[in-house]
């Protein structure tokens, strides 16, 4: 079998298709599949009106599990995302509320809206960075790190609103952002911004070192390093990454609602990391695709849709949800087992 | 349906375990006779550690049956193995670091009742097994903070303290030092009296010779031969056995050794380094050799930037940054002491593997060539002659010294001036051997410069130009490779003796 | 001999980190309660009430603490052994409200005490199941229970009421109230000593137990326990089982002591226990971890969130618990690492 | 113990809601300002363990008085029987803590949700006879005192005036605004037919209204409903906007005065410690903070306007 001969045909014949783009096609299958059952259950559900919703409903939670899927890859957690969605959002409207409200929640430091923002998303990095150094720098377990961030990062919120929200003495270009609707349609700015996102996402993890590198350090830190690969800075970067997107969502939700709210993207976290998982990423790193997060994100919508089209009440939603998710990780682990028995 | 007398040890009946794309046992049958050291030899891939994965339960065999004492012994665990006496000592390294020493010994083993541990005499028969091997380590001591080498002596010992009728050592002594594979084989001969079998797998052909009873060939899967080792008329014999063709490998003085310095290292000093200073020539092949624990790893780690240290290390004059990247920058490339925890991505394929050292190579403008990475694999795989049936195989599901190749493949798609070989060929078979040597001559004539750290004499005797010998952090003599080089005196100066030596 | 200098080195430097690393949570724990004792003095003496150290308040603290008391400990082991469980809070919440029901249909204590336990049983059996049988990913195993449970909690209550509770119809019998808040010795609960037993055992289950070393095994290097011929399934198995029964303590504490049963009462309570043992320096990663820490980890936690109550607003919390645990990790890993480099 | 004026345990059941926020900053004020006395606020977090524990700490936080705001009254009757017998002033907002009688502070929530129930149904029917009523509540589903005060007056208040209206019932909506913006897209997308919406706070009506004018509705034609009537509850500056607009169509909220309410709480307590209230009776006294129907059809919009200004200021 060590004969050079062996090997002249399997240029052609040796690749297979990597265990990744299988898992991928799997989620997007269950997804689809999914939706179709639903379709053939409710007699309104399928709708184009509806398919649209199944990605408007949950731009931000895909945005988020964009950072946080790159970050799992390289074998790290973030679950400051949540905390930074609610941070990002007070800040931009603290900064933004005139001077000198009726009351200590309706005054804020009268910024104009751009600056605010500028200073809001430097909030939210402050986050990413706190990650980066405790993870990178003092080595600590980057779960342990990012539950704290994304409690202080909360904490703050809630101390600037008081543990409510602030929602008065805006200016009105505060709106703007969040509720811009997009080419005529009722699509609205954010979601678009998550698409382009999305796409420059799978550009970054396809064609580019960037996105290679990140697969070889989730896969082996202690190699990666010693094949060259400057992992401190990478994982920065990434913990940077993410948090600039939580901070835009953030940012964006608040914008659409007008109003900065402490308790915003409570547990978010872990709709972003289940939707990756879900996805198909690997919470050991060094395997996973966005494109499965998207699909895994949208499983769990097809679900929520279809719960609320039934009007279920929350008992049966939530063990409808587990029924669900548990199924489709059941199709990814016996797939998988098949295919490499 | 045959009857199985209990004479046997262990009978195999026609062992078969396939693989998606390789067979790799195929329809083996051989017997093992009671109380014997029998050795199992083969070539990198031939199928010797998944055999010992199937005797132990921790592979499933796709048909075939295996007898112990004339039983059949079907395990579908390590634990029943254990059970039905049969002790493993495996290929990579099984030992928990968050546990101590003595834990890790009695891991298993212990005595319990009602879910708790109660006293027995457990605990001294295993330190006492380990004393008899390496006295220098403390029973106490975290895992965490001993030497590759001292974990694999932690196992050794819990195998051979087990108190099972058979022992499998699948390559013990990689890692060892010629002291502890003394030591170790002591240990095995007091087994063997004491009515144990010992089934022992190494690349080490001496070994085989100095120890063993009987011998079983395999290659590529398939059952060669079994025999008394007083039958096989020396290592050139076995040799051809296990590849079917001659091997041969003595120093042969090179010619394009240049006087120009490529690497100036001076007074590199840290932890277990005290005041090294060398230097390496272009196209020359310098060895580094010492016991376990002398600084191999240490200086080559150092010199890689991997490692903190004080003192100087130049290339070309210029001097090399404190890290792996600029060193890398600089031209110098490590093939890692542990292959699998610190050279390879097993969870990616080998494809995916190989690029990683030079990724300006790969890209442009921060776009990766994927195309590129293909001919690449395809072009190192054939080179190496890595033996596997697609560039898209995850590296975990290689052998040992394919992994390993793929490794150097790694290193040498860096196209680095300065190759730093810790331990090349640990693990590696014969066949594999001679080719690696091969390359890094080619490499030396290429007028690159390597350095090459082992703890086998042959192995330094064999290819290097000039020979540091170490011993205890020190580089203790500085000699010339030729025929009339005097082992004896190697030996004495890196097992601490030989004073007089050190200008 | 070199190894023997470089030990002797390392030794003495490591000795004193090890002391830290060993005992930092101790001292965490009396300057909390020394800082909170301070707060108020200028207002109140020592020990009066409205102090911190007023015999009232901590009886109050100890009290509330029981469930998560009684969790912490083997949910370090579990987290030991290198697995998690994300579902100890919805299955507090359910054996709470069948814990209320057998009570309000006349199921005398013992009986009622009994069964509640046995569903305990089941829950972990489940998560167990799901792990260790059909290796789903824990974290998506026990999300995927975590709604499950919680659907079914909610189920089991009419729509419409928030909580098995006393009304016009039955009425909640005495005794089940007194377990979780009459006090019986030192003038604190049944529920309590229960907490106080559950971590005595499991402190000598992980000093001499063989669950104790082989968790630590199993989170350590799983293949080498397996070689080592440890049945790690059957370990994590147990340790699942080990965290449902706890969890169902946990569930009758809290309901005894509202005297109802709240399909959301343990909400949240997962992050809770994850938050302590991280304090208690369990590594994430598996392997190390105490159980007598985690549960110094749980009363920090608790004196840290009643304790400032009077002192600070409640929206506070959030921020003081994140710093809490972030300054924890930093200074426990920066202590260790310097005993190991 | 070295201050004088009293110590007052000033109970929220949810500091997140606009409501009790500013009645708590209100209790603050008044409290200090009428009697010098010392408010500390409780968050109960939504959280019923939480509010619970909380009881216990008015004995030990060293509090004189205590105004309760809890879910679950059962689980604080212990609490505060052992309060009363540490002699602490104790009265109950919201709901009766049963079985202890101590004067409760109670809302008329129920009658403001049927009120705006009857007005919607009977807005509907005038313009759109054909189209039968369908209503949905977006709120807590489970959850006892919203169940009483809000979601089943509101139906009732429907059923009283179209008593063949369909109801599709109450939609979990406690993860907040984006639950509710998305709870209204999924659903009418699939159900459109929906025309009457109680969203029980206002912070989910930012949602529903998102939703809506997401899906192109959300709209009046000059008073006149076109797809569907809105109701809210916790009226403020911001639906203020929206009651009033003819072209919106969240018409009705149910105002809860924070000013009024802290003012009351306080004020009762006070009553107590001055005797004009006995601590505790066999049957507890009842009173009733009021709360208002602000209602595009049956309040001024200046009433309106002076009502804000008087309960939440500027
Ligand atoms: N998990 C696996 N999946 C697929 N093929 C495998 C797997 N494990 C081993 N193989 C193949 O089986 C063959 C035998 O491997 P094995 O490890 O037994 O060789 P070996 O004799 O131990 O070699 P070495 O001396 O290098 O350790 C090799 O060709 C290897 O590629
Ligand atoms: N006997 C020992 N006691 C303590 N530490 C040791 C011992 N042997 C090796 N080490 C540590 O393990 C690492 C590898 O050993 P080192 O590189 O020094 O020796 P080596 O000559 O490379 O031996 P080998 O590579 O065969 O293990 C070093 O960090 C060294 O400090
Ligand atoms: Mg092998
Ligand atoms: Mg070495």
């Amino acid at each position: 079998m060590t004969s050079v001969a062996d090997f002249l045909p399997q240029k052609e014949t040796g690749r297979r298709m990597s265990d990744e783009s299988f898992i991928t096609l799997l989620v997007v299958g269950v997804a689809i599949g999914l939706f179709l059952l639903a379709s053939a259950v409710l007699p309104n559900f399928f709708q184009f009106q509806n398919l649209v919703n199944l990605v408007t409903n949950n731009w931000a939670v895909i945005s988020l599990g964009i950072g946080v899927s790159f970050l799992l890859v390289s074998g790290n957690f973030d679950l400051s995302v949540g905390g930074v969605v609610a941070l990002s959002g007070v800040l931009s409207v603290y900064f933004a509320q005139a001077v000198g409200g009726a009351n200590p929640l309706s005054s804020g430091l009268g910024m104009p809206y751009v600056l605010a923002i500028i200073c809001a998303m430097g909030g939210a990095l402050a986050i990413g960075a706190l990650n980066a150094l405790f993870v990178v720098r003092f080595k600590i377990p980057s779960i342990i790190v990012t539950l704290g961030t994304m409690m202080v990062a909360r904490g703050v919120a809630q101390v600037i609103t008081h543990g409510s929200q602030r929602n008065t003495n805006l200016p009105d270009s505060f709106g703007f952002l969040g509720n811009l609707t997009m080419f005529g349609t009722s699509i609205k700015l954010p979601v678009v911004l998550m698409v382009v996102l999305l796409l420059v996402a799978v550009f970054i993890e396809k064609k580019m070192v960037f996105g290679r590198v990140t697969y070889w350090i989730g896969s082996n830190p202690v190699a990666a390093t010693l094949s060259g690969i400057n992992r401190g800075w990478h994982v920065t970067k990434l913990y940077l990454f993410s948090a600039a997107i939580a901070g835009a969502v953030g940012i964006l939700l608040a914008s659409e609602f007008k109003s900065g709210f402490s308790n915003r993207g409570l547990l978010m976290e872990f709709d972003a990391l289940v939707i990756a998982l879900l996805g198909g990423v690997a919470i050991a790193g060094g395997f996973g695709s966005v494109i499965g997060m998207f699909f895994g994100a949208i499983i769990l919508a097809v679900v929520t849709s279809a719960a609320t089209g039934l009007v279920l009440s929350p008992d049966w939603q939530f063990i409808l949800k587990a029924i669900a998710v548990f199924l489709a990780i059941m199709a990814q682990t016996w797939a998988l087992a098949l295919r490499n028995r | 349906m045959s009857v199985h007398s209990d004479t046997f040890a262990l009978e195999l009946d026609g062992l078969s375990k396939e693989y998606p794309g390789v067979r790799a046992v195929d329809n083996v049958s051989f017997t093992v006779e009671k109380r014997t050291v029998h050795c199992l030899v083969g070539e990198n891939g031939a199928g010797k550690s998944t055999l010992v994965k199937m005797l132990t339960g921790a592979l499933r065999p796709t048909s075939g049956k295996i007898y112990v004492a004339g039983k059949n012994h079907t395990p579908t665990s390590p634990q029943e193995a254990r059970e039905g006496g049969i002790a493993t000592l495996f290929q990579e390294l099984h030992v928990v670091d968050e546990l101590s020493v003595i834990e890790n010994l009695t891991l298993g083993m212990e005595k319990k009742r009602f879910g708790f541990f109660v006293k027995s005499d457990l605990e001294d028969r295993v330190v006492a097994t380990l004393k008899a091997i390496e006295p220098s380590i403390d029973p106490t001591a975290p895992v965490s903070s001993l030497s590759v080498a001292q974990k694999q002596i932690i196992e050794i010992a819990r195998a051979a303290s087990s108190g099972a009728d058979i022992i499998i050592m699948d390559e013990p002594t990689a890692a060892l030092s010629e002291r502890e594979v003394e030591r170790l084989f002591g240990v095995i001969r007091r087994l063997r009296e004491s009515d144990v079998t010992v089934i022992y797998i190494s690349h080490k052909l001496d070994e085989i010779f100095e120890l063993g009873d009987n011998v079983t060939v395999l290659r590529d899967g398939k059952h060669i031969v079994t025999k008394p080792l007083s039958q096989v008329n020396g290592r050139s014999e076995l040799i051809e056995l296990m590849i079917g063709r001659p091997v041969f490998q003595d120093y042969k003085p090179r010619t394009t050794v240049t006087d120009e310095v490529v690497l100036q290292a001076s007074g590199l000093s840290n932890a277990l380094l005290k005041d090294v200073s060398f230097d390496i020539k272009k196209g020359e092949i310098v060895g580094f050799y010492g016991l376990v624990g002398a600084g191999k790893t240490e200086i080559a780690r150092a010199v890689f930037g991997a490692d903190k240290y004080s003192g100087s290390i130049a290339l070309n004059g210029k001097q090399v940054g404190h890290s792996p990247r600029e060193a890398i920058a600089a031209g110098i490339a490590l093939v890692p002491e542990e292959r699998r925890t610190q050279g390879l991505f097993t969870s990616l394929s080998i494809r995916e593997n190989i690029p990683v050292m030079n990724l300006p190579r790969m890209s442009a403008g921060g776009l990766y060539r994927s195309a590129d990475e293909v001919s690449a694999a395809q072009e190192y795989v054939e080179r190496l002659r890595i033996a596997t049936s697609s560039i898209d195989k995850h590296t975990e599901k290689l052998s040992g010294g394919n992994q390993q190749k793929v490794v150097f493949a790694k290193c040498l798609f860096s196209q680095a001036e300065l190759l730093l070989l810790d331990e090349p060929t640990r693990g590696v078979d014969v066949g594999a051997k001679t080719e690696i040597y091969e390359i890094i001559k080619n490499l030396a004539d290429q007028g690159d410069a390597v350095a090459v750290f082992s703890s086998e004499l042959e192995e330094v005797l064999g290819i290097c130009d000039r020979i540091f010998l170490l011993f205890d952090g020190v580089v203790r003599e500085e000699l010339a490779n030729g025929p009339n080089i005097d082992i004896s005196h190697i030996l004495n100066v890196v097992t601490g003796g030989g004073e007089a030596a050190v200008q | 001999m070199a190894n023997m200098i470089e030990n002797s080195q390392s030794s003495l430097g490591s000795s004193v980190a090890k002391f830290l690393r060993e005992y930092y949570i101790y001292f965490v724990l009396v300057a909390v309660v020394v800082l909170l004792a301070s707060a108020n003095l200028d207002r109140f003496d020592l020990f009066e009430r409205g102090n911190f150290l007023n015999e009232r308040n901590i009886i109050n603290i100890l009290r509330i603490s029981a469930p998560l008391l009684v969790i912490c400990g083997a949910f370090t082991l579990l987290m030991v052994s290198g697995y998690i469980d994300l579902s100890v809070g919805s299955a507090m919440s359910l054996s709470a409200v069948v814990y209320a029901m057998l009570a309000i249909n006349g199921v005398p204590f013992l009986p009622a005490f009994l069964i509640t336990v046995c569903v305990g049983v089941l829950l972990g059996a489940i998560n167990g199941f799901l792990v260790v049988r059909l290796k789903i990913t824990p974290v998506i195993a026990t999300l995927i229970t975590l709604s499950l449970y919680k659907g079914v909690a909610l189920l089991l209550v009419e729509d419409g009421v928030s909580a098995i509770k006393s009304s016009a119809l039955a009425k909640m019998p005495k005794w089940f109230n007194d377990y979780g808040r009459d006090g019986t010795l030192l003038n604190l609960p049944a529920a309590f000593w229960m907490a106080v037993a559950v971590t005595v055992l499991l402190v000598i289950v992980q000093r001499r137990g063989v669950l104790g070393k082989y968790a630590a095994a199993t989170g350590g290097n799983p293949t080498a326990a397996k070689l080592s011929g440890i049945n790690t399934g059957r370990v994590v198995f147990l340790l699942y089982v080990l965290v449902g029964v706890t969890a169902a303590l946990a569930g009758i504490a809290r309901s005894s002591f509202m005297s109802l049963g709240d399909p959301l009462s343990g909400d949240g309570m997962e992050l809770t226990t994850i938050l302590v043992v991280l304090l208690g320096g369990t590594a994430f990663s598996g392997g190390e971890g105490k159980v007598l820490r985690s549960f110094c980890g749980a009363l920090i936690i608790m004196s840290l969130t009643v304790g400032m109550l009077t002192i600070v607003p409640a929206y506070y919390q959030t921020l003081v618990l994140g710093a809490a645990l972030l300054i924890a990790a930093a200074s426990n890993h920066l202590v260790s690492r310097k005993g190991t480099s | 113990a070295g201050n004088d004026g009293k110590r007052i345990a000033f109970f929220v059941s949810d500091l997140s809601n606009v409501f009790h926020q500013s009645q708590a900053a209100e209790a603050q004020r008044y409290a200090k300002e009428k009697y010098g006395a010392e408010v500390v606020v409780f968050d109960g977090q939504a959280d019923s363990a939480v509010m619970t524990q909380n009881v216990d700490q008015v004995i030990a936080g060293g509090f004189d008085a205590a105004t309760l705001h809890i879910w679950d009254a059962e689980a604080a009757t212990p609490g505060v029987n052992d309060a009363l017998e540490e002699g602490i002033v104790m009265t109950s907002f919201f709901s009766p803590i049963t079985d202890t009688g101590i004067p409760t502070a109670r809302s008329d929530e129920a009658t403001v949700s049927f009120e705006m129930g009857a007005q919607m149904a009977k807005a509907w029917m005038e313009v759109h006879p054909d189209k039968p009523i369908v209503m949905v509540q977006l709120g807590w589903p489970n959850h006892t005192e919203v169940n009483s005060g809000r979601t089943q007056p509101f139906v009732d208040g429907v059923l009283s005036v179209a008593p063949n209206a369909e109801n599709l019932g109450a939609l979990d909506s406690s993860a907040g605004q984006e639950a509710a913006k998305q709870i209204i897209v999924d659903l009418l997308t699939q159900r459109p037919e929906v025309n009457l919406i109680y969203s029980e706070a206002s912070n989910l009506t930012v949602g529903t209204m998102a939703g809506l004018s997401q899906l192109g509705r959300g709209k009046f034609d000059n008073g006149k409903p076109l797809t569907e009537i809105v109701a809210s509850v916790d009226f403020d500056a911001v639906e203020f906007e929206q009651v009033y607009d003819a072209n919106s169509s969240l018409k009705v909220s149910m105002g809860l005065p924070p000013v009024e309410t802290a003012q009351g709480r306080v004020d009762l307590i006070m009553d107590i410690v001055e005797g004009k209230v006995e601590p505790k009776a066999d049957t507890a006294e009842e009173f009733f903070y009021k709360a208002y129907t602000i209602s595009y059809w049956s309040m001024e919009q200046a009433d309106a306007k002076a009502w804000l200004n008087a309960q939440f200021g500027g």
